[in-house]
């Protein structure tokens, strides 16, 4: 650890940073396939300074990214955008955080860094973890199991249940289903049109005042009348007679608001 | 591996052994297991095993000088169970039923005319799964279709002496089971309704038709 | 069978458990086992069996609460097949399926998340191919993201009793490195207070866990 600064994360890399002595440029610079993506990249380069992750200098980190991706495009290599993307805004990271603090925004660079920071730890512990579990005695690779396994086989056997009652309703139902069906349409009770014109013109005869239609109809009290199919009927016809005395002059028809009682009454001719 | 040998624990090579015959998809020689392991001298580990493997669930055995891992001879049935399985029977496979116990012996062209639906052929191989219906031969008309009747396990099953103690139709309509759904509908709608109903239908001719059937059915028990 | 236990032989049901995991071709647990044997009650056999296989050339082992019997690690140079490795995975699967397997279950943009790059839809397909990998439902968040889980496949291939047994997990935990970002910044900032350059000293709580993961990078360099 070191003490000797109030600022650790952000000091000048004087703990052991010996990349670039260390690991000739050439060589690392001109692959770009090798990385997958800026976050991946930047692990790479964190990891060369040798140092806990906690205690990298994400200054010094930035000045390395920046630089690789300069000698790339120095180099003319093709620079997928996210690289550029990473590049540009690492560039804003570092003018921030060189800026006096009082200037700084909200986040502040410090904020930004960290950030950076705890995603290069949360990536290079997967990557060390995804290692340590390839590296274990793997079913297949290292330990093996039975060749030949003779194989359990289960054979299922129904026993069928049913009883005597199920039985009998089964058959019940059977012969429901198929016996002959007859259908047959029932007589109804209708008042014919004749009837109606007939029963009308009589009940005319008697007077001149107006009267509601209904008032024509047969009276429910009687043992017939009581079915209501049959006073519709009735209804129906009484109106089509109405209809039809008035077209020969023999009624006159009146209704003074729609859907209001129809009058009826003898015909002056 | 000294010190396991004296402790009775398998040697190094006996391991060695053990693990490749397990691993193996088949029996394998001495000289191929051998060869597997660098060309060590397996005769002992073999022998070895084969004396620890004896009285255990796994046997190791010799078959035509190749060597594998077996299931114990007294535990092969472990391979291979049987498991019983309470099913209800269908609807269907309980109405084909009842058709071959009152009309039998049926053709299946006869039990779909009385059934009115076709009948698959898997609802009678159920039946004679279950030991209820068995092949009666063949009926002498063109075609000469295969015959069904009830087996002496049916009338167990049913708690029947025989099949006179089938409950007559009588008795079915007794007990509800011939009420057409369309009169217990008539006689809601009459209860309600008027003269008109009454006057419509002073007798029912529906409720004839029940009859006959009935009469159908009694006929075909005397037969049988 | 008390003659054979008197002798240390194994029991009955010992040979019974050992015959039936030899034959079976799946990891089997012990409902199943003990459903294949009637019922019995199968712990005692099992441990029984996993003590007595401890120094053989086989051993019993329990993956994700299933049982199999396979061949000692330390053979694994004698039986290691001459051919390729049958999966080998890219880096970027390794990866995703490490990040499966330690954040449980997880997103596809959380796994991209942590990895700062698109995952290509074959990735965790290959995954799932190899029977690692499986939906887990979705995470009832806007968008209904599926979610993924590790299989029990996934235990026995790698040789995990549990997903405890992950290398390395309690220390991960306890270092907050499976907690997100957001989280481990909004732990950090409420620490110290005001300035973060103070957040990222070593005398922090965060400063202090992070020795640990930081050797553990440092061993996973020289593995790889």
């Amino acid at each position: 650890m070191t003490a000797d600064n109030s600022d650790p994360l952000f000091s000048a890399a004087d703990d052991g940073w010996d990349m670039p002595a260390a690991a000739p440029p050439v060589a690392l610079y001109l692959e770009l396939d090798g990385w997958e993506g800026p976050l991946d990249l930047l692990l790479d380069l964190a990891r060369r300074q040798k140092v806990d992750l906690r205690r990298i200098s994400i200054l010094d980190l930035v000045d390395q990214y920046l630089a690789y991706i300069d000698e790339a495009v120095e180099l003319r290599l093709e620079l997928a955008a996210d690289y550029l993307v990473m590049a540009a805004w690492l560039a804003y990271l570092k003018s921030a955080l060189l800026l006096p603090r009082e200037e700084q925004e909200d986040p502040s660079p410090e904020e930004l860094a960290l950030r950076l920071q705890l995603r290069l730890q949360r990536l290079a512990a997967m990557r060390e973890a995804a290692a340590r579990l390839m590296a274990r005695d793997r079913l297949g690779r290292d330990v093996f199991a039975r060749g030949a396994p003779e194989g359990l086989r289960v054979d299922r056997h129904h026993v069928w249940q049913c009883d005597l009652f199920a039985l009998m309703r089964a058959y019940g139902e059977v012969k429901l289903r198929t016996q002959p069906v007859v259908h047959m349409v029932r007589e109804r009770l209708v008042m014919t049109l004749d009837a109606a014109l007939a029963r009308v013109s009589a009940m005319l005869g008697v007077t001149r005042d107006w009267v509601e239609l209904r008032s024509f109809l047969p009276k429910p009290e009687g043992d017939t009348w009581a079915d209501p199919r049959l006073q519709r009927s009735a209804l129906a016809s009484s109106f089509v007679a109405a209809l039809e005395l008035a077209r020969l002059g023999k009624a006159e028809l009146a209704q003074e608001e729609v859907y209001g009682p129809l009058l009826l009454r003898r015909g002056a001719s | 591996m000294n010190d396991a040998e004296a402790d009775g624990g398998p040697g190094d090579l006996e391991r060695a052994v053990e693990a490749t015959l397990f691993a193996a998809t088949e029996p394998m020689s001495a000289a191929a297991i051998s060869a597997h392991l660098g060309g060590a001298n397996v005769a002992e580990a073999l022998a070895a095993l084969g004396a620890h493997y004896a009285g255990r669930g796994v046997h190791l055995v010799e078959r035509g000088q190749r060597w594998h891992f077996q299931t114990a001879p007294d535990l092969a049935h472990l391979l291979r169970r049987e498991r019983e399985e309470p099913r209800r029977l269908s609807r269907a496979a309980t109405e084909c039923l009842a058709i071959v116990a009152y009309h039998e012996p049926v053709s299946r062209a006869e039990i779909e005319a009385i059934r009115g639906v076709q009948t698959a052929r898997g609802t009678l191989d159920v039946l004679m799964e279950a030991g209820w219906v068995r092949v009666a031969g063949r009926r002498e008309v063109p075609g000469r279709p295969v015959i069904y009747a009830t087996t002496p396990e049916f009338l167990s099953h049913f708690g029947l002496a025989s099949r006179r103690d089938l409950p007559g139709i009588d008795e079915l309509r007794a007990a509800g089971l011939l009420d057409p759904v369309e009169d217990a509908l008539e006689a809601v709608m009459a209860g309600v309704g008027a003269t008109a109903l009454e006057a419509a239908s002073p007798t029912d001719p529906l409720g004839e038709a029940p009859m006959n059937s009935g009469h159908g059915v009694a006929e075909a028990e005397e037969n049988a």
